[in-house]
């Protein structure tokens, strides 16, 4: 595995009016490298995935990309890039997988799959959906899927069409945030496969999830989130099997 | 019946010999409006959402406005009120506007239909699924492509049905043109009545062309929707709906 | 607000039982009862005249301030039914609405400057004469209009709708290029003549002289004479077909007004030395 | 002008009698559809196939024909229909005159809307709701009474106020026909006064109140009925 850095962010604070959620956030992320978010509810990691591609905007924190440092200015609300083009740029590059699959429920699934790669990429569209019908395929999903409604689709279909979405603008770095939180207990494995499967090609991922064993079997890195604060981190075994701080041990007790 | 017919069936339908008349005024009448109500209706929906109270509630007045009032009243405001006006009538492109009834009644009905559509397309975009919009902009879509791929038409999707229910309304409301000197299907018919005095056959022949035409709209309407589907839930309107029972009827006569 | 009726869709019919009929024989009564409750300022007509009007011809039928009617055909009328021992009841309408309205049972008579012409003796009958006066076109004398089809060709002429002038308008003028406009109300013809919208306007030449120009003071339009097999110059009150019993009454009143004077001052309070009556 | 506005030049009384004629009209056709809109909803719903085919003629043909035809056709017809009846039963003339014409019309034209609102609303009642009535005892005149009834008129104010809203603007309509409302008193006013402008923004200006008055009762209404319901968050 190489060690290039694809993105990291230092010091990274996020407020809600007096409330603070982040209180100071360092993280890196290595190309390959499967981050996992956990900690209780509330913990601000939920939060700290979509400050990563400026869904919240945060209030403090710098910003490298590849290495290359984003410069930013404050609006009333936080902090947002100094160059508007840029965010929609960096953000092409983060597909985000969301907790309720956020499908667009007006377009079939093959237009959902399309839709940025061709407006926002300039993609051809004949070769967005010859794309299409192959990530459909890595994702488990037939083909004749592809001219349904989101509507008519369970949810782990949905999910993985979701994941499709996010494939299909090749990114640098993938983030689910909870992605199978919304689903029934029987739907989390199909979903759970698809993901493990990327894990495995080597696609740099950042995740937020509830499925701990999950967590331990696929990531690289496991990052403990408590009170806004990165309370502990390091590999599955080390978080899992040798938890030091009090707080982390409670939560794997509570956990499982 | 029969020779009523045959002396008005032309007047009825698109000329009365010198100008147009009946259907396919009816007709221009209904098309003009509802296109240029909205068209309208867009920039004064996404203001009707704006973030700034002053714009925001500036559209509401408009609208409450024109929806609290009906709408032959507002069609002689703008046919022998506004015409009334001496500032009116010294202006010369104000005066060769409001001189036309046509002009004046096609106004009135836009903007009427205008308000009503406005409405129905703010609260439809107030409706959009706000991950939808989330997940626009977290694959990087600017503002407008978010709204031009995203928002707009899943908002018109989702009011297609409220859509194919106005056109029927304005479609019913354009009988009161005639009152601004339109010569629209019903103004034939009185036209046919105060000649002939065959007053049940007049204003019938007005009825069942009118009935033939909302079913043609419906059944238009419902072609389109079952291609452009439509699904999940309708949001508010202040009009009646007038779809339900066409397709009750198809029901009845399938049984 | 939304109404929360469904789009069309499939579903199946059911009832809640079959006892629930006798519920609906309750709400229909109910209903019969209302009904009759709306029904019963109704008058059962036996003491009174019901006389149709279009309220917007002055000074022979005209609305006043407060909402009562005025004129010298509503004085006449009153007059007619009181020799008849009866009471006039009037009821206002659109003026293409009347003879409909007389014809379906929904008035009596219509007295409204209503012209004796062939078209409305096939579906109404007459009663003798009540006055007699030309029809007239107005314009704006600076226009110097004349109430040919050669100088109003290119030129809009208003008429109410119903009218004598209008059927006239229709099959005298508008095949030579003259557009023909028509009107609910002889007000609202006189209001586009006014402001513009329309160069002449044709109706009964008293009413055009008395209402519009001078009371109305409007004494830079003219007013000229139109005669016409079509504009017939008599005027009477409108029956129904074969109704010999309200025109018996009425052609009575008639003669008993201008035997004991009635007509005359009526007359003189009207139109003052102008005579209506004698051709 | 400002000053016309305000002095209403002697006919601010003939403007109230149009306005009191506009709301008269407007009750008491309301009240006549909404009769004849429970009516037509359950004979939709009545194992009847007859009934069931007259409510839904009825109601298709309304809504294909615009109000204003429909006016004009029944208030020409109803006339003749009572006419021929009376002269059936060899009764003596009754007369509808144009302000029950009107009347009748509206709720005629309005009860098959009403009809829809209380069909839709009947059908969302839970079948169970009857049943359980049903089971306790109660007659069906009571469970209809105390159970359906009022689970109706909940599920139907919307519809109900919405509807409301609509025959206020169609009361307009009757002035067409030659009912002194609201409208003609104003175009009357206007006519005479040489103000068309300023007496037709000032029927507007009353046409606004009104709605925004009944508006208002009705948001008053849904929460009253509305006790003991949980209002499902959208």
């Amino acid at each position: 595995m190489s060690l290039e850095k694809k993105l990291s962010i230092e010091g990274l604070r996020k407020s809600y009016g007096s409330h603070e959620v982040l209180k100071g956030i360092d993280l890196t992320a290595n190309a390959g490298e499967v981050i996992t978010l956990i900690g209780s509810s509330g913990s601000g990691k939920s939060t700290l995935l979509r400050c990563i591609n400026f869904l919240e905007q945060p209030s403090d924190g710098v910003f490298y990309f590849d290495n290359q440092m984003i410069e930013m200015t404050s609006d009333h609300e936080g902090m947002t890039f100094a160059n508007a083009k840029e965010l929609q740029t960096l953000r092409t590059k983060l597909a985000m997988v969301f907790q309720h699959f956020n499908l667009w429920s007006h377009m079939t699934v093959l237009e959902n799959i399309t839709l940025a790669p061709m407006k926002v990429l300039g993609q051809d569209k004949s070769d967005a959906i010859k794309q299409a019908h192959l990530y459909l395929k890595k994702v488990g999903l037939d083909s004749d899927v592809a001219m349904k409604y989101p509507a008519f689709l369970s949810g782990g279909q949905q999910q993985r069409v979701a994941i499709a979405r996010a494939l299909a603008m090749e990114p640098d770095i993938l983030l689910f945030d909870e992605p199978t939180s919304a689903l029934d207990p029987e739907l989390v494995k199909e979903v759970l496969k698809v993901i493990r499967l990327l894990a495995e090609e080597g696609r740099t991922m950042i995740m937020v999830t509830h499925e701990m064993a999950f967590a331990k079997e696929v990531s690289d890195t496991i990052v403990f989130l408590a009170d806004g604060k990165i309370e502990e981190s390091g590999s599955p075994e080390a978080i899992f099997e040798h938890p030091k701080s009090d707080r982390l041990k409670r939560f794997l007790n509570h956990e499982f | 019946m029969i020779e009523l017919l045959q002396t008005y069936w032309k007047p009825f339908l698109y000329s009365d010999g010198y100008n147009y008349s009946g259907l396919v005024i009816t007709l221009w009448l209904l098309i003009f409006s509802v296109v240029l109500g909205f068209l309208m209706s867009i920039p004064l929906s996404l203001a009707r959402n704006a973030k700034m109270p002053a714009i925001r509630w500036s559209v509401q007045a408009f609208t409450t406005l024109f929806r609290g009032t009906p709408l032959y009243l507002q069609l002689l405001i703008c046919y022998s009120g506004i015409y009334s006006l001496a500032l009116v009538q010294d202006q010369p492109l104000l005066n060769s506007f409001f001189r036309d009834g046509m002009n004046c009644t096609l106004l009135a009905f836009s903007i009427n239909t205008c308000a009503y559509m406005c409405e129905m397309l703010a609260g439809a975009l107030k409706n959009v699924d706000a991950g939808e919009v989330e997940a626009g902009k977290a694959f990087g879509m600017s503002k407008f492509q978010v709204y031009r791929h995203i928002i707009f038409p899943a908002a018109f999707k989702q009011s297609l049905p409220q859509y194919s229910n106005e056109v029927i309304i304005v479609l019913h409301s354009t009988t009161i043109a005639f009152t601004a000197t339109v010569a629209d299907i019903l103004k034939v018919a009185r036209d046919a009545n105060s000649a002939t005095y065959m007053t049940f056959q007049s204003f019938g022949i007005a009825a069942i062309l009118y009935l033939i035409l909302s079913f043609a709209i419906f059944y238009g309407f419902k072609k389109f929707e079952t291609y452009y589907t439509a699904h999940i839930v309708k949001p508010h309107t202040n009009r009646p709906n007038m779809l339900g029972l066409f397709g009750k009827m198809r029901k009845v006569v399938r049984k | 607000m939304t109404i929360t009726i469904d789009r069309p869709r499939f579903y199946k019919r059911q009832s809640f039982s079959h006892q629930e009929i006798p519920n609906m024989k309750k709400i229909a009564f109910t209903c019969l009862a209302l009904a009759s409750l709306v029904l019963q300022n109704s008058a059962f007509a036996s003491d009174t005249i019901r006389i149709g009007v279009d309220p917007t011809y002055p000074p022979f039928e005209y609305k006043q301030a407060d909402g009562s009617l005025a004129g010298f055909e509503i004085d006449l009328g009153n007059a007619i039914c009181e020799k008849a021992g009866k009471k006039c009841e009037w009821v206002s309408m659109s003026f293409d609405g009347l003879i409909p309205s007389l014809r379906v049972g929904k008035i009596d008579a219509v007295f409204s400057s209503l012209g004796i012409s062939e078209k409305r003796k096939k579906v109404v009958d007459f009663s003798d004469r009540t006055w007699t006066g030309f029809s007239s076109m107005l314009s704006l004398s600076s226009k110097n209009l004349l109430p040919t089809a050669e100088s109003l060709e290119g030129k809009t002429v208003g008429v109410q709708q119903g009218s004598m002038q209008e059927d006239y308008a229709k099959a005298k003028l508008a095949p030579f290029g003259v557009k023909v406009q028509s009107y609910q109300t002889q007000d609202q013809v006189y209001a586009d003549l006014l402001n513009g919208r329309i160069d002449a306007s044709m109706q009964d030449m008293t009413q055009a002289q008395v209402g519009f120009i001078e009371d109305a003071n409007h004494p830079e339009y003219s007013n000229q004479k139109m005669v016409d097999k079509l504009l017939p110059a008599d005027s009477a009150i409108a029956l129904r077909k074969g109704d010999s019993k309200i025109a018996k009454l009425i052609n009575n009143g008639i003669k008993a007004i201008h035997a004991d004077g009635t007509f005359a001052m009526i007359q003189r309070q009207h139109f003052g030395d102008l005579d209506l009556y004698s051709k | 002008m400002m000053n016309s506005l305000f002095h209403l030049e002697g006919y601010g009384g003939l403007l109230l009698s149009g306005a009191w004629m506009t709301i008269k009209l407007s009750l008491l056709s309301f009240l006549c559809a909404m009769l004849l809109g429970v009516v037509t909803a359950l004979a939709k719903r009545a194992k009847s196939t007859t009934l069931y085919l007259i409510a839904s003629a009825y109601t298709v043909l309304i809504r294909g024909v615009p109000d204003l035809v429909l006016m004009l056709l029944l208030f020409y017809g109803i006339q003749s229909w009572v006419g021929d009846v009376c002269l059936y039963f060899g009764w003596d003339y009754i007369v509808i005159d144009p302000f029950h014409a009107g009347v009748i019309t509206l709720a005629f034209i309005y009860g098959a809307y009403f009809s829809e609102t209380f069909r839709g609303a009947l059908q969302s009642i839970p079948k169970g709701q009857i049943e359980a009535a049903l089971a306790y005892g109660l007659s069906n005149m009571q469970s209809f009474r105390f159970v359906i009834f009022p689970q109706m008129m909940r599920l139907s104010i919307p519809g109900i106020s919405n509807i409301w809203q609509v025959m206020i603007k169609a009361t307009a309509l009757v002035s067409i026909i030659g009912l002194n409302d609201l409208i003609n008193a104003a175009v009357e006013a206007g006519k005479s006064t040489n103000n068309v402008f300023s007496f037709l923004l000032l029927a507007g200006a009353m046409y606004l109140a009104y709605t925004m008055v009944s508006n208002a009762v009705f948001s008053q209404l849904n929460r009253y009925f509305h006790v003991g319901i949980k209002e499902s968050k959208s």
